[in-house]
C-alpha cells in the first residue's frame, strides 16, 4: 500500500530525513514515534505529498508521487490526513466541511454527498452538530469532524499527524476511541503519536525514529518490553508512565 | 473565476460600445443660448435647433450627446461623434485636425469686467488692450478666446476655466480683472447676476483678432467628404432661405447668421 | 503616439512642476502642523475638545476633496462678508485656496494617525515620567511626541504621496499645475496620450523622490518593529 | 432654500449615478484584485513582476490623471486595438479608471489578508484532493475576504469619494449635478454644502454597514 525508498529531505542545509525506507501493507496499522524533531511529521507529510522531498521514491495507494509533488492531486482523497491543528474550514459548517471535497473532487451531487456525510456524522455521534460551525465545537469534537471529513473520501490510507497533542487532556480519549474503532475496520493507518497506550493496543508495528532515520521497527510487545536501542529505551523511560 | 473577472472587465470596456448607424452629434451644453440643458435634461438652444434642421435637410437621424468642451474634438477624431456643433469657431489649429462645414454664424465677442471697474469707460480696443496689461483674464479652456489672449495680450495672464459661470463669479469676486466671452454669453450671465458685471470695450470679431476664427461651423472628421458635402448644402440653403436668421432671432434676439464676404 | 509630441509635451508638463511641488509641500507641512492639535483634541479628556475634533474629521473624511476645494474656492468667494474680511487677500488666490483645502483634508487623516499612535503609547511611560519627576510639558515634548512621530514616519511618508496625488485636483480651480497644463495642452493639440503619460511619469518620479527621502529619514530616525497599519487613504 | 428643493431631484439622480460608479468600480476592482492576488501567489515570475508593477505605478499616479488618460486616451487605444471604433463614454471611462485604481489598492489589502489564512488550510484542502484553484475559491478566498472586511470597507469609502472626480470629464453624477445647479442658481456655497452633506450621509451610512459586516465576519474567524 505504501512503499518509501531512500527518502531524503533537506530544510535548507539541515537534513531532516536521512534515507528512510518504509513498507506498509494493506490493512496494516503503524505507529510512528520518537522525540520531537526526529522527523516523524515530515515523513508523514512527504508520504502524502504536502512536502517536497530532496531524493527518494514514494508510492502510495497505487500512485507514484513525483519529487516536486506536482501530481499530489492525483491522490484525490485516497490518502486521508488528520492534522494536529484540525484545519477545519472555519467559514463552513460541519456538513459543508464534510461534503466540499466529495462535491468538488468526486463530483458527487450535493444531496448524495450530504446523505453520506450525515451517515458518517451519525457514526461519530456528531449528527446533532451538522449545522454547527467549527468554532462552536470542543477540540475533541473538531478533531472527530476532521477525521470524518477525511473518511468521507473513502481513503485507502489514513495518516494521523499527532491528532491528540493539541487537545485538552479530557478530550484525548474520545478521539483515540474513534481511531481505535477505525483500526478494527481494517483501514491502513499511519499514526504519529505519543500515546503509547494507544500504540500498544492498536498498532501492528511500531516505528521509532530519531535524527531523521528509523532506529527501530517492531511489534508492540517486542518494542515496549525489549527495546533494542539505547535511544529507544531512553525515549520510553521519559514517556513511560503514560503507557500504564 | 479568472475568466469571469476578465469577461466582466471586457464588459466594462465595451459597455459604451456602439456602432454608427445614425449620426452622433457632440456638444458642450453649458453655453446658453447656444446650447444648454433644460430642467428635463434635454439639450436645447440655437445649435440644437440648427443641427435638428440640418439633419432634417440631409435626411439623417441625429443623436445629440453632451460632454465637456475641451474633449469634443478628440472625441470626434476617434469616432465617438460624427459631428460636433458647439458654437465652435473655425481656426487654423482646429482645421488641421478636423474638417469644418461652411460657417453658419458669426457671433460678436466682448470683454467684461466687474461692475464699477474703471475699464468700463474704455471705448477703443487698443486702449483696453493697454489697460489689461499685467491683468488676469478669464477664458474657457481650449477656447478661441484663450488663443486670442495668448496672441494679442501677451502681457496679460490668461486663467483657464471649465465653465462660463465660474468666470462670471470670479469676476464678481474680484479674483480676475476681465473675462473674454461671446457677447450673447455675457448677456445670459449678466441676467442672472444683476448689476455685478459690466461689458467693456467694443464688440469684437475675427476682423479684430484673427484667432476668433472665421465664423462658427459644424466640425466633422477628416475624410467624411460625403457628409461634409451634404451638410454644406444644408447650411447654404438655411442661410439662403433665412432659417438661420429666424433661429438666431428666436434665441439671441438678433441676427448673427454668417454673412459671406 | 508619436515621439515628437512626447518631446513637445515634456517642457509643457514641466511648466506645471513648480506649482505641483509648491502645493504638495505647503499643503503637507500645513497639514502636519494642523494635525497635531487636532489629534491631541481627539484624545483629550474634555468633550469640549474631543467632539469638535471628531466632527471635523468625520465631515472631512466623509466627503470628497473636490467638494471641499469647491466650497473653499467658489463657495467662499461668493460671500460678500468673506470678500470684505482680512482673509480675502489669501482666499482670493486660487493657489492659496488649493493649499488650504488640501492641507485641511490631509490634517483630518493625519489627526487620526496621531491620535491612534498616542493611544498606543503604553500607560507605563507616563507613570515612569511621573515617578522621575518629569514635568507635563517635557513628558510631552521629550517622551510622547518623539515616539509618536518616529513611529509614524512610514505613515507620514505615505501621506505626502497622497498629498502629491491630491494636488492634481487643484487644476479644477484654475491652477496650472502638472495635470492642469497637461489637460490644457490636450485641449489644444488633441493628442491626449503622450501628454498624460509624460505627466504620469513625472508624478511617479516625484513620488519616488519623496519615498526615497522618507526612507532615509526612517533609517535615521524611525523606530522599527512598531509599524502600525497604514491609515485610511485620503481622497 | 427653494433652489435646493427645485434641484434636489437632480442631485438625488446624481447620487444614484455616483453609487453606480462606485459600486461598479468596487466590484470590478475586487475581481481584478482577486485575480492579481492569485496570480501573484501562483503565477510565473514575469506575471508577479507585472502585478507588482501595476500596483506600484497605479498607487503613485493621481486618480484624476488616470481618469483623463482612460477618458481621452482610452478611445484612441481601444479603437486602434479592435480595429474598429470603440466608444468610451464618461460612465465607462470613470468606472474603468476607478476600477484600475481600486484594483491596485484592493490587491494590497487582499495580499495582506491572504497571509492571515493559516497554511494548514491549504494543506487540509490538498490532502482532500482539492485543486489549487478550488482550494483558493472555496476554502481560502472566503476566509481572506472575511479578514479583509475593514480594508475592503475603507476602500469602498475611498471609491465613493473618488467618484466625484468623474464629474470633471462630464459624467452627470452627484458632484456634477451640484456644479450645474451652483452655476444655474448662482449660489455655489448652498449647493456645494448640500452635495458635501449628501456625500457625508452616504459615507456615514456605509460606515455603519461596514461596522456591522465586520462584526458579522468576525464571528467566522
Amino acid at each position: 500500500m505504501i512503499k518509501v525508498r531512500n527518502l531524503v529531505k533537506y530544510y535548507g542545509p539541515t537534513r531532516v530525513l536521512d534515507g528512510i525506507g518504509l513498507n506498509v501493507e494493506k490493512g496494516e496499522r503503524i505507529v510512528l514515534c520518537g522525540p520531537s524533531g526526529s522527523g516523524k511529521s515530515t515523513l508523514v507529510r512527504c508520504i502524502n505529498g504536502l512536502e517536497q522531498r530532496s531524493a527518494g521514491d514514494i508510492e502510495i495507494a497505487g500512485h507514484v508521487l513525483r519529487a516536486d509533488c506536482s501530481n499530489v492531486l492525483e491522490l484525490g482523497g485516497d490518502v486521508g490526513m488528520v492534522f494536529q491543528q484540525f484545519n477545519l474550514f472555519p467559514h463552513m459548517n460541519v456538513l459543508d466541511n464534510l461534503t466540499l471535497a466529495m462535491r468538488r473532487v468526486r463530483k458527487t451531487p450535493r444531496a448524495e454527498a450530504e446523505a453520506q456525510a450525515m451517515a458518517m456524522l451519525e457514526r461519530m455521534q456528531l449528527g446533532a452538530k451538522a449545522k454547527a460551525y467549527p468554532r462552536e465545537l470542543s477540540g475533541g469534537q473538531q478533531q472527530r469532524v476532521a477525521i470524518a471529513r477525511a473518511l468521507c473520501m473513502k481513503p485507502k490510507v489514513m495518516l494521523f499527524d499527532e491528532p491528540t497533542s493539541a487537545l485538552d487532556p479530557e478530550m484525548v480519549q474520545e478521539v483515540l476511541d474513534v481511531m481505535t474503532a477505525l483500526s478494527r475496520e481494517g483501514l491502513t493507518m499511519i499514526v504519529v503519536t505519543h500515546e503509547m497506550g494507544f500504540a500498544r493496543n492498536v498498532a501492528d508495528r511500531i516505528v521509532f525514529m530519531d535524527g531523521g532515520v528509523i532506529l527501530e521497527e517492531a511489534a508492540p510487545d517486542a518494542f515496549f518490553d525489549h527495546p533494542q536501542h539505547n535511544r529507544t529505551r531512553e525515549f520510553l523511560r521519559q514517556i513511560g508512565p503514560r503507557t500504564h | 473565476m479568472k475568466t469571469l473577472a476578465l469577461s466582466s472587465l471586457l464588459a466594462c470596456l465595451l459597455a459604451g460600445t456602439a456602432m454608427a448607424d445614425t449620426l452622433r452629434v457632440g456638444t458642450s451644453a453649458d453655453f446658453p443660448p447656444w446650447e444648454s440643458v433644460n430642467e428635463a435634461g434635454d439639450v436645447i438652444g440655437f445649435d440644437r435647433d440648427v443641427i435638428d434642421e440640418v439633419c432634417k435637410r440631409i435626411e439623417a437621424e441625429c443623436n445629440v450627446a453632451n460632454q465637456a468642451f475641451d474633449g469634443l474634438l478628440p472625441a470626434l477624431q476617434v469616432g465617438k461623434f460624427d459631428m460636433v456643433i458647439s458654437g465652435m469657431s473655425i481656426t487654423e489649429e482646429r482645421a488641421e485636425q478636423v474638417d469644418f462645414s461652411n460657417a453658419y454664424a458669426e457671433p460678436p465677442y466682448r470683454f467684461a469686467v466687474a461692475a464699477g471697474s474703471d475699464l468700463t469707460k474704455i471705448e477703443k480696443r487698443e486702449d483696453l488692450e493697454a489697460a489689461l496689461e499685467g491683468k488676469v483674464i478669464g477664458v474657457q479652456t481650449g477656447s478661441t478666446h484663450e488663443a486670442v489672449v495668448r496672441a494679442h495680450l501677451p502681457k496679460s495672464e490668461p486663467r483657464l476655466y471649465e465653465r462660463n459661470e465660474q468666470i462670471a463669479d470670479d469676476l464678481n469676486a474680484g479674483r480676475i480683472d476681465a473675462g473674454l466671452l461671446e457677447q450673447s454669453v455675457w448677456e445670459q450671465l449678466m441676467e442672472a447676476r444683476e448689476g455685478q458685471l459690466s461689458l467693456a470695450g467694443p464688440l469684437l470679431s475675427s476682423a479684430d483678432y484673427a484667432e476668433f476664427g472665421n465664423g462658427t461651423a459644424i466640425a466633422m472628421r477628416k475624410g467624411s467628404d460625403d457628409l461634409k458635402k451634404r451638410v454644406d448644402e444644408a447650411v447654404a440653403s438655411m442661410l439662403a432661405d433665412g432659417k438661420i436668421a429666424e433661429l438666431s432671432n428666436k434665441w439671441f434676439g438678433y441676427d448673427l447668421s454668417y454673412k459671406a464676404e | 503616439m508619436s515621439p515628437d509630441i512626447f518631446i513637445k509635451a515634456t517642457p509643457i508638463v514641466l511648466q506645471g512642476l513648480q506649482l505641483t511641488l509648491i502645493i504638495t509641500i505647503c499643503s503637507f507641512v500645513l497639514g502636519q502642523i494642523l494635525a497635531l492639535p487636532l489629534g491631541l483634541a481627539r484624545q483629550a479628556n474634555s468633550p469640549l475638545l474631543r467632539w469638535p475634533a471628531a466632527i471635523y474629521t468625520f465631515l472631512i473624511r466623509g466627503s470628497p476633496l473636490l467638494v471641499q476645494l469647491f466650497i473653499i474656492y467658489y463657495g467662499l468667494g461668493q460671500i460678500p462678508a468673506v470678500r470684505n474680511s482680512i482673509l480675502w487677500p489669501i482666499l482670493r488666490e486660487p493657489l492659496y485656496c488649493g493649499i488650504i483645502a488640501i492641507a485641511l483634508n490631509s490634517a483630518a487623516y493625519m489627526a487620526e494617525v496621531v491620535a491612534g499612535a498616542l493611544r498606543r503609547v503604553p500607560k507605563g511611560q507616563t507613570e515612569a515620567c511621573i515617578s522621575l519627576g518629569i514635568s507635563r510639558r517635557h513628558r510631552f515634548t521629550d517622551v510622547l511626541l518623539p515616539q509618536v512621530y518616529r513611529e509614524q514616519l512610514p505613515n507620514i511618508g505615505n501621506e505626502i504621496i497622497l498629498v502629491l496625488k491630491s494636488s492634481s485636483l487643484a487644476s479644477a480651480i484654475t491652477i496650472m499645475e502638472i495635470t492642469g497644463v497637461a489637460r490644457a495642452f490636450t485641449a489644444r493639440t488633441f493628442a491626449p496620450f503622450e501628454v498624460f503619460i509624460t505627466a504620469g511619469i513625472l508624478y511617479l518620479a516625484i513620488g519616488f523622490a519623496f519615498t526615497f527621502l522618507f526612507r532615509l529619514l526612517e533609517r535615521r530616525y524611525g523606530i522599527t518593529g512598531t509599524r502600525t497599519p497604514a491609515p485610511e487613504a485620503s481622497a | 432654500m427653494s433652489a435646493i428643493l427645485t434641484y434636489l431631484p437632480h442631485l438625488l439622480q446624481g447620487l444614484l449615478v455616483t453609487l453606480q460608479v462606485a459600486a461598479g468600480s468596487f466590484v470590478i476592482g475586487l475581481l481584478i484584485a482577486i485575480v492579481a492576488v492569485f496570480g501573484w501567489n501562483f503565477g510565473p515570475r514575469p506575471l508577479r513582476w507585472f502585478i507588482s508593477g501595476y500596483v506600484t505605478v497605479v498607487r503613485g499616479l493621481p486618480e484624476l490623471l488616470i481618469i483623463f488618460l482612460v477618458f481621452y486616451g482610452g478611445t484612441v487605444l481601444l479603437s486602434g486595438a479592435f480595429g474598429t471604433y470603440v466608444e468610451v463614454n464618461a460612465l465607462t471611462a470613470g468606472i474603468c479608471a476607478l476600477s484600475v485604481v481600486a484594483g491596485a489598492y484592493l490587491t494590497e489589502i487582499l495580499r495582506g489578508a491572504l497571509l492571515t489564512v493559516p497554511q494548514g488550510q491549504w494543506e487540509a484542502a490538498t490532502s482532500l484532493g482539492l485543486s489549487r484553484m478550488t482550494a483558493f475559491r472555496d476554502v481560502v478566498l472566503p476566509q481572506m475576504l472575511a479578514y479583509a472586511v475593514p480594508g475592503l470597507g475603507n476602500q469602498w469609502l475611498v471609491i465613493l469619494k473618488e467618484s466625484a472626480l468623474v464629474s470633471i470629464i462630464g459624467l452627470e453624477e452627484l458632484m456634477r449635478k451640484g456644479v450645474v445647479a451652483a452655476g444655474a442658481t448662482h449660489s455655489p456655497m448652498t449647493f456645494y454644502l448640500t452635495v458635501g452633506a449628501l456625500y457625508v450621509a452616504i459615507t456615514g451610512v456605509s460606515t455603519l454597514i461596514i461596522g456591522a459586516a465586520d462584526r458579522r465576519a468576525a464571528r467566522g474567524r
